[in-house]
């Protein structure tokens, strides 16, 4: 038929400049989560300078890394258009582990880290293979999980904490080494290891893929239930890796340990600029969502803000920022 | 530290969560704090154990002259009390304690243990040693909790007349008290013949719950919040056991100025909870509710002589 | 290779709540085939194509590939027996690049097992150079158009070396000049052994690239035969059971006053904007190619897409731009192009969607009456012959026909004065079409103004009266029914669509015949 | 046109007999989980033939009440494809916000109950706003509107719960009309209005549109904001409404009243079969996946299970609820 050409988006010149204006545009709006989280940071330095401290920033860092691992986990399962609700209780369920075996056992520490990590990893799994395999919506999957897991939880110390940990449970994340705590090592690890292999792997592609349309996913060969399952299983490996680190870091573990933590990873993912129906979303983006909220956290304790005061205020601040990105984004593309 | 530069003297605190008892409590360290100059530095840490050794942290950065700490949770925090040590920042837990004895300077306790054993006797008195009881718990693994179930059954094992029908946890929480007193009036009937609440807003629940099945059972709480003291007046409550948060906190805050200063202290004060009854109980409802305000310019001078005597649960002057 | 057919469907049968779709269906098609199946919309055919490629588990029936069977029914099995289907509904992952969307389930890995991309995206621009497409392999996908989407989506298809291809309408967004390219890509595949099954409403297709034809009515294989022995008629007789009228009879223009004038419509701030009128009962077509910028144009018109200039009247009186509940109750109708994206809501059955945009016409005080509301969808389903369970049928469990017959027919339950069509027959059977045509016909003698997009250039030359090019978002040229006439008429449209001139006036040349 | 195409509602006999078994295989999938919910009660009559009593029938009911309200609201805000997570802090405002009127001025009861009703409105509609108009995720908005009432809750009473209501403000919950308490009508009122708003109504069938397909629906000329505003408002209202019950009933208030009923009403939603991704729910089934939760809840506690294993047989018998209601869908469909 035709031997013209067709020259879409003609004249050439012009679409790939646009295409580059996009991408430009694409980096500021990035940044521009990156912006508020720093502006924050600068008005809390200029109120109190204490703020700035490498001390503080330590501090920060060390409270933000049990979220971080939790918050990475959540954003492949929202990757893939699921949620994970049990994460808070697999905190606890792992901590109450690790520390029940530790309790007897002083000397088995590396057999309650891994028992920690290896139970959240399987209610991980099995709240995966629900999803997965039985079609089950994520949303009560993983709520029943959260029953099943704070209730275990509570059975395993019959409903009181363990106490009377060995000082030596507080090694694992009170160590320092070149100058940070191990959790901020793992927590900086997490993120460079889940932010590889969500942009450099066939995993973390396949990921987008099954979030972005899971039946075009499967069509392409794309094992989904595979996929599902393990982002399951990966964040409550997470999760119980977590629970480790918090429980050695205040040397005991509770029931209730963790409780409530899965809002804020959510929201650290949502932040973050991911989608709740799947397939949009980094772990750059979690980054900094997380930052957002454990910067706030900080500066209006250190402001000394009453409590209520303060979720007040990072309601607001935290529903503006959002609102200012999705402004900023609506602008540069309209 | 200190005082001694003119500097205002610095105290932080965390507290495990805002409730009646913390806000109470508040009162009465602001009250104490204004009396002798000192400046609170007040966080909260939304019931989370890990927010909290954060705090603490934040608080040992900021080189505050003391930390009160009303924890989370019983037994934790360890490093963090060992971080503070190292910086040479005294520590003060208050309400509930922290596991390690030696890094923590004194400590200001509520004998739970004690409130759950006068309130198991009030009922077993009440019932005449015999009869089926329901008992409400606090949320399950706290500290208060843990020690009051114990209180209660260290008088249950004199007992053995009374038989426990169902124990289970409401939470702290009125409206959740109400729920499950009603489904055990539904299980149990006319069986009940007490309810034994750790609190007192469980314990209100309870009532309500009785009201609306057309029962009258005695019910006893702990806390003696306002809604509780009102109870024991009308007959709803044969009793209560005070804890009050303006006193108990405020000595704390006592004690660690006494810290600061370097005056002599001990390290252990217990509260003990006043007994309320119907015949003491108008006493209560002053200091507590009508006139509270009166009670709190009391108060500087109280925790003196409170501090003197040991007996820190006084409420006399 | 063996000696079994690439392709063996043998007594399938499929049936969804108690309805039998397709009866006992067996078909084989041999290596280097192309096998056009035909059918009206809703016969089956897709569901056939699904059954094969895994994403439906048949009630009976056996697949074989190479004589091997697809044991178990789900699309990672179909695939490794090297079954790819090009779906009727695109599936795109929008938010992944072109590139992504190709290469998800074979992705490239470097010898460190790390992503190549820039290797992906050079070989996803080698497929797409095959189209001549001017798009950059990096770009998101929810960027591109649906015409640009289904290209994608046969590129994904046809380059990883499927030894079986299903073909479900993979033309049925693309402008005829781009079919050509597909044609170029069967003719490749076939000469490389490959199987394939090819579903369109385009009879001139058939005729252009199957060997064998095989028709499906209501579930049942009422024919097979070479393509020798098929020639339109008789397979448009198969498909229907009866022969078919002219689709395009001669036409009687009869127009009146201006009924929509547009003046000077801006899409993108400070783009080129454009003018035009149309009359009572005149159908106004617009062609142009892929990307030229008509479904923005029409979108402006009726709001969907914002405006930034310009006015519209109609009948005279002004019309408040980017507001599409004001211009429904104008009486504007519109069909968009994307029915699964704008047309449709899926999860909701005929009657309600037939009842959304004049939903205030069914109510009283806000209360549906269900009477009322019943038999207006009803009449206006008939009208295009919807072929349904039942007006409680779930929209996205109709064909794919069926469904843009919806997103018509839900504009008839009420009068109207202007009704915008963007691409309105896509994937409708020739049966229908002749039936959709016929009442865009009566509309327009009945006093409508209709403005209609297309890249069925058939259809565009046969139903307008007047016709637009546009070509970067500008109106650069006019063809009148005289025009249209001639037999070189398609090849003007395509000149000024890509921007080739005629003569020496520059780019606006006006063909007046 | 020939024999072929099957007229839309054609009453040929054949088609209208295979149309009606389907209909009944709908019917019994509809049942499925309502029988799932009569299983669970039988169990418990066999097991302790006190549940079956009339007194226990209204304390399932007016415990159900409550949390009835806010599923209601939230089915809404579901079926627009949206999330209110709010309503939890939004039933702690109200109270507070009542109770702060009622407990200064005793006569002043009505004023009270408005309030509370117009202060949840009104933190809705924030919601709503912010959802609609600035696009920001409906888990973002509502997450910090959960935040801001919250924090204003506890602002309220200064971090402390209001006592010495007076007597009267009980009457509102206590009073009984026709055997039954005030709030075990309004529940059955909010089902049936609302039941008959989500079939009968334009209004209703809009938001199934906004949910099932925005743009479509926005094609269609339905004005999707202000269909988003409205559903959120309504949350809240109702969430204000259960709030001024709750408070009612005990005759108190306090800040963390309601804390965390959103994952609850959320859960009673979903496992009535609506779809987090929006346009599909139904108001009957919210309200059979609401009463199993709540008959799970007094059952076991009939049977005085321990707390910890009520959550851990709760959490498993809801999700296999689900996971049977899936099966079944998917052999009837399949
Ligand atoms: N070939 C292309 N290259 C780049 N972008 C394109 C291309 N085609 C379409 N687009 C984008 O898609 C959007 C929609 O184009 P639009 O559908 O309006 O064009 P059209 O002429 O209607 O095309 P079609 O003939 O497919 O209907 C445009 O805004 C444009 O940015
Ligand atoms: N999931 C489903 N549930 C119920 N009915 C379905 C489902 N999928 C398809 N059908 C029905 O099966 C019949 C055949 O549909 P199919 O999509 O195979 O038709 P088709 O021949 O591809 O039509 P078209 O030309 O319109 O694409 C239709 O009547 C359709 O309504
Ligand atoms: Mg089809
Ligand atoms: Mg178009």
């Amino acid at each position: 038929m035709a031997e013209v050409p067709v020259k879409a988006g003609e004249p050439g010149g012009k679409k790939l400049l646009q295409f580059d204006k996009q991408r430009t545009t694409n980096l500021l709006l990035r940044n521009l989560m990156a912006l508020v989280v720093i502006a924050v940071a600068v008005y809390f330095t200029i109120v109190r300078p204490q703020f700035a401290t490498t001390a503080n920033m330590r501090t920060i860092l060390i409270a933000a890394a049990p979220f971080a691992l939790i918050a990475l986990g959540q954003t492949l399962v929202i990757l893939t258009g699921g949620i994970d609700l049990s994460v808070g209780s697999i905190v606890a369920l792992s901590a109450m582990t690790s520390a029940a075996i530790i309790v007897d056992h002083p000397e088995r520490m590396v057999l309650g880290v891994i028992a920690g990590v290896v139970v959240g990893l399987l209610a991980g799994l099995v709240s995966g293979v629900v999803v997965a395999y039985i079609n089950v919506a994520p949303f009560v999957a993983t709520l029943g999980m959260l029953s099943v897991a704070s209730g275990l939880a509570y059975a395993i110390g019959r409903g009181a904490p363990i106490n009377g940990l060995p000082v030596e449970w507080g090694l694992i994340a009170n160590t320092r080494f070149l100058g940070v705590q191990v959790p901020v090592l793992v927590m900086i690890a997490g993120f460079i290891v889940l932010g590889v292999i969500m942009t450099r792997t066939s995993f973390g592609m396949r990921i987008y893929a099954v979030g972005g349309n899971r039946t075009a996913a499967e069509v392409a060969g794309v094992n989904v239930r595979g996929i599902l399952t393990s982002v399951y299983a990966i964040s409550g490996a997470l999760a119980g890796m977590s629970g480790v680190i918090l429980s050695s870091r205040v040397i005991s573990a509770a029931p209730y340990l963790g409780k409530g933590y899965e809002l804020g990873a959510i929201a650290a993912v949502v932040i973050g600029g991911a989608s709740l129906t799947g397939g949009r979303g980094t772990v750059w983006g979690t980054m900094l969502g997380l930052f957002l909220i454990q910067t706030l956290n900080n500066g209006l304790d250190i402001l000394v803000v009453p409590a209520y005061w303060q979720t007040v205020i990072s309601g607001i601040l935290i529903v503006s920022a959002v609102a200012v990105d999705m402004v900023a984004a609506k602008r540069s593309s309209g | 530290a200190g005082g001694d530069t003119g500097d205002k003297v610095r105290v932080g605190v965390t507290v495990y969560n805002m409730s009646s008892f913390i806000t109470q409590g508040r009162e009465g360290m602001e009250a104490f704090a204004e009396a002798n100059d000192i400046e609170l530095l007040w966080n909260s840490a939304n019931n989370d154990v890990a927010t909290q050794a954060s705090q603490v942290e934040s608080l040992i950065n900021q080189g505050v002259d003391a930390i009160i700490i009303v924890p989370v949770q019983a037994d934790s925090l360890q490093p963090q009390l060992q971080a503070a040590s190292d910086a040479g920042i005294p520590v003060l837990a208050v309400n509930t304690t922290l596991s390690n004895e030696e890094l923590i300077t004194a400590a200001v306790l509520p004998d739970d243990v004690k409130a759950g054993e006068q309130e198991m006797q009030m009922m077993a008195d009440a019932l005449g040693g015999e009869g089926k009881i329901v008992i409400l718990q606090g949320p399950l693994g706290s500290s208060p909790e843990l020690d009051r179930t114990e209180g209660i059954n260290n008088v249950l094992a004199n007992y053995p007349n009374i038989e426990v029908l169902a124990m289970d946890t409401a939470n702290w929480a009125r409206e959740e008290a109400v729920n499950k007193v009603k489904n055990w009036i539904s299980s149990f009937g006319d069986d009940i013949d007490g309810i034994v609440a750790e609190n007192d807003d469980m314990g209100l629940g309870a009532v309500q719950a009785l009201k609306e099945a057309g029962m009258s059972v005695p019910v006893v709480g702990i806390d003696g919040i306002e809604d509780g003291l009102r109870a024991v007046e009308s007959g709803d409550f044969i009793g209560s056991n005070l804890q009050h948060g303006r006193v108990e906190l405020a000595a704390g805050l006592a004690v660690a100025l006494k810290v600061i200063n370097g005056e002599e202290y001990e390290k252990n004060y217990w509260y003990l909870m006043p007994e309320i009854t119907p015949d003491n109980v108008d006493q209560f409802i002053k200091n507590v509710v009508t006139e509270k305000d009166a009670f709190l310019e009391t108060l500087p001078e109280l925790m003196a002589k409170n501090l003197a005597s040991g007996d820190i649960s006084n409420e006399e002057l | 290779m063996s000696e079994a057919p690439a392709l063996t469907v043998r007594g399938v049968s499929k049936s969804y709540g108690g309805v039998t779709v397709l009866h006992s269906a067996s078909l084989t098609v041999p290596a280097g085939h192309v096998m056009a199946l035909a059918g009206e919309n809703g016969a089956g055919k897709s569901t056939l194509l699904k059954i094969v490629s895994g994403q439906v588990r048949p009630d009976s029936g056996e697949v074989h590939v190479y004589g091997t069977q697809l044991t178990q029914h789900d699309p990672i099995s179909a695939r490794r027996l090297g079954v790819a289907i090009v779906p009727q509904e695109l599936a795109p992952y929008p938010d992944l690049t072109i590139y992504e969307n190709i290469f998800v389930g074979r992705e490239i890995r470097n010898r460190a097992g790390v992503l190549d991309r820039p290797e992906m995206a050079k070989q996803a621009r080698e497929m797409l150079d095959v189209f001549e497409l001017d798009i950059d392999s990096r770009w998101q996908m929810n960027r591109l158009s649906v015409a640009l989407v289904q290209i994608v989506e046969i590129a994904k298809a046809t380059t990883w070396g499927a030894r079986v291809l299903l073909l479900d309408e993979p033309t049925s967004a693309i402008p005829d000049h781009e079919v050509g390219r597909l044609y170029s890509v069967v003719h490749r595949l076939r000469e490389q052994g490959v199987a394939m099954m090819y579903t369109t409403h385009r009879m001139a297709e058939i005729q252009e690239l199957a060997d064998s034809v095989a028709v499906l009515r209501d579930g049942h294989l009422v024919f097979e035969s070479d393509i020798a022995g098929a020639d339109e008629a008789t397979i448009v007789h198969a498909m229907v059971g009866r022969d078919m009228e002219a689709l395009f009879p001669g036409q009687t223009i009869s127009t009146g006053p201006v009924r929509l004038e547009v003046r000077d419509l801006q899409v993108i701030r400070g783009g080129p904007s454009v003018s035009f009128e149309v009359r009572q009962g005149e159908i106004l077509g617009i062609g142009g190619l892929v990307g030229g910028g008509r479904t923005e144009i029409i979108e402006a018109v009726f709001g969907v897409r914002r405006s930034y200039d310009g006015t519209i009247t109609i009948d005279g009186e002004p019309l408040e731009r980017n507001r599409i509940d004001a211009t429904i109750r104008r009486g504007v109708a519109f069909v968009p192009e994307d029915r699964k994206g704008a047309g449709l809501v899926p999860s909701r059955s005929v009657l309600d969607n037939g009842s959304l945009p004049h939903l205030r016409s069914f109510t009283l005080g806000g209360w549906i009456r269900p009477l009322v509301r019943r038999n207006a969808v009803e009449k206006a389903t008939a009208s295009v012959n919807l072929k349904c369970r039942g007006l409680g049928q779930l929209v996205g469990t109709l064909s794919g026909g069926n469904q843009q017959k919806v997103v018509l027919a839900r504009w008839l339950t009420q009068e109207g004065c202007v009704l915008l069509l963007d691409e309105p027959t896509r994937g409708v059977d020739v049966g229908a079409r002749g039936e959709i045509y016929r009442i865009i016909r009566d509309l327009a003698s009945y006093g409508l103004a209709v403005v209609f997009v297309s890249s069925d250039m058939p259809e565009l030359i046969g139903l307008s009266h007047r016709v637009l090019v546009v070509r970067a978002g500008k109106i650069v040229g006019e063809l009148d029914r005289e025009a249209l006439d001639l037999s070189d008429a398609q090849e003007q449209i395509f000149r000024l669509a890509s921007g080739q001139t005629l003569d020496v006036f520059g780019e606006q040349v006006v063909c007046t015949g």
